[in-house]
């Protein structure tokens, strides 16, 4: 009967606990009894009690609410089993671990309210309200290190080198214009009838270059055929080209 | 007053800290923000002055004025006479109160630190609200110190020296034994 | 507290101010962050008591001490003792760091020495500013060592003694080999 009414005291003012734990606390607080002694079996009747009071006045409860609730009623089921049973002793083991709980929680109460106590500063003493400083920062001096040191000598002489523009090595190439010169230094010394190949400059020797120069030399002699400066005969596909001289008049050389 | 310091300063030129050794100590005391430690102010007196000495002789001076030297937080620091505070409080602006809530974390933070975030829930039943936890950073009473070695590596949180100075504790030795918390409930709880 | 005040404001009324009007004013003054005028004072002063002639005998016992009561805008305000500042004053060396082209230009300097601005700056592909030879200047790790005999004779730069402290060098044949510091193959083939 007065544990009806103090449910419905505490149902009223659920709102005001910190959760579950704090009500259940507050439960044992007042059971008047030392933590250590209060009856877990009580307890959650008590708890249970205030949950169905709001659940009565359907009264929005958390879900934790409702999770402890029904820890507790699987508590309460344990509890009241004969003792002896595996169940019974799985039982006690929660209600002590529940009990433990409470006390850490009432520990924290009682460290709070004796903080609370203390001499506090910024109100029952007051610190000075302009400390002064005395440090004074002195930034003249400079860090330096020889990796550091190091390091920028290789980055600055990296980006020097990388400042300066590609070139790319310029190629000999020898130009058509080359080639007319030089077959015609060179027709009047060669024998009737010559291959190209043998028009190509000496110093020459890069593959590339050859090649180069032998295409040159070519475009040089269809040129100079055209004019009727000297004869063109190949005698077969791919075969060897051959260049001759141009006797006396003028002839067609196709 | 006038009859007070002058002779002893004299006769304490003999035995005890000189009267240069205690006016630095003074200075230095009164313009720190922060509690003094001896080491520290034996960094700046002359040679063969012995800093507890001075400070024993600071403190000495000070007594039942309205200013006194307080030993907190592994140093010294002046702090206005207690009775005045009624007096004070009218005029000097004061911190914001800590509510219930952000009381029990800092002891819940005192007691079990390093302590993370999910044990001191685990520990009041309820969830951490962020502005409790806003509140205690703010007023520099609590703060990070590294992460717990376990999945998600939480953050662990203990308490500052400034707390130590807050609550007019020398160190964290000085807070009651837990079982000492418990012994009264009664007395406590009531 | 409550002892105290009464048969002393009533001899102190008619010689001086009680001691607890003392007391009071210094707590506020220590305790305020502002200035503390005599009109602010005499809001927390008890019955009777002169603010004014509380404040010159408050100032009065802190004459010569570690800490004194200066008349500042406004106010009074406690401040350290001024012969007292050389003592407490900690100097915090926070050596900066030299930049990347005082840097760069400091190695050239040092591995092409006796070298010329145009020099430098050919090596470094860029104009050098006089910033950075300023900086370099001042930091006293460079100085100029003479001229070179070329047309506009140019002045010749190189580091200084202290430069090899600076890097803790016995002598410049100290600094690491350029040929160490360039590997091989990639420098011959750019």
């Amino acid at each position: 009967m007065s544990e009806a009414s103090s449910s419905g005291q505490l149902l009223l003012r659920l709102e005001g606990f910190e959760g579950p734990l704090d009500l259940l606390l507050e439960l044992a607080r007042a059971q008047k009894l030392d933590l250590a002694r209060i009856s877990i079996l009580a307890l959650v009747e008590q708890y249970l009690a205030v949950i169905e009071g709001a659940r009565a006045v359907r009264l929005e409860l958390a879900a934790d609410w409702l999770v402890m609730a029904a820890w507790l009623a699987w508590l309460k089921s344990r509890l009241l089993l004969p003792a002896g049973s595996p169940e019974a002793e799985e039982g006690e083991r929660a209600a002590d671990v529940l009990a433990a709980r409470l006390a850490a929680l009432e520990a924290m109460r009682a460290a709070s309210l004796w903080l609370g106590g203390r001499t506090m500063l910024g109100r029952d003493v007051f610190p000075r309200g302009v400390p002064e400083s005395f440090v004074e920062i002195d930034r003249s001096g400079f860090r330096v290190d020889m990796p550091a040191l190091l390091a920028a000598y290789l980055g600055a002489l990296r980006r020097a080198q990388a400042a300066v523009r590609y070139q790319p090595p310029p190629l000999t190439v020898w130009t058509v214009q080359d080639a007319l010169g030089r077959l015609e230094q060179l027709l009047g010394s060669v024998p009737d009838w010559a291959s190209l190949e043998q028009f190509l400059p000496e110093q020459l020797l890069a593959p590339d270059e050859r090649r180069a120069a032998l295409a040159s030399t070519l475009v040089a002699s269809l040129e100079m055929a055209r004019d009727g400066g000297l004869r063109l005969r190949q005698e077969r596909p791919f075969g060897p080209i051959l260049v001759g001289r141009v006797e006396g008049g003028a002839g067609g050389g196709r | 007053m006038e009859d007070e310091p002058p002779p002893k300063a004299e006769v304490q030129a003999e035995t005890g800290p000189s009267e240069l050794a205690v006016r630095l100590a003074e200075a230095l005391v009164f313009a720190s923000s922060e509690p003094v430690s001896a080491r520290a102010l034996g960094q700046i007196l002359p040679e063969g002055e012995e800093a507890e000495a001075v400070l024993a002789e600071l403190a000495r001076r000070y007594e039942g004025r309205g200013v006194e030297l307080a030993a907190v937080a592994g140093g010294v620091q002046f702090r206005t006479a207690r009775d005045l505070a009624p007096n004070l409080r009218k005029v000097v602006q004061q911190p914001r109160r800590l509510p219930r809530v952000a009381m029990e974390t800092l002891a819940i933070i005192a007691y079990h630190q390093p302590v993370t975030r999910p044990e001191i829930e685990a520990l009041r039943g309820t969830s951490l609200s962020q502005e409790t936890l806003d509140l205690l950073l703010e007023a520099g009473l609590v703060a990070p110190q590294g992460r717990k070695e376990a999945p998600g590596r939480p953050t662990l949180w203990g308490t500052t020296p400034r707390f130590l100075a807050a609550f007019s504790l020398g160190s964290l030795a000085d807070l009651p034994r837990r079982e000492d918390l418990l012994a009264g409930p009664p007395a406590a709880g009531a």
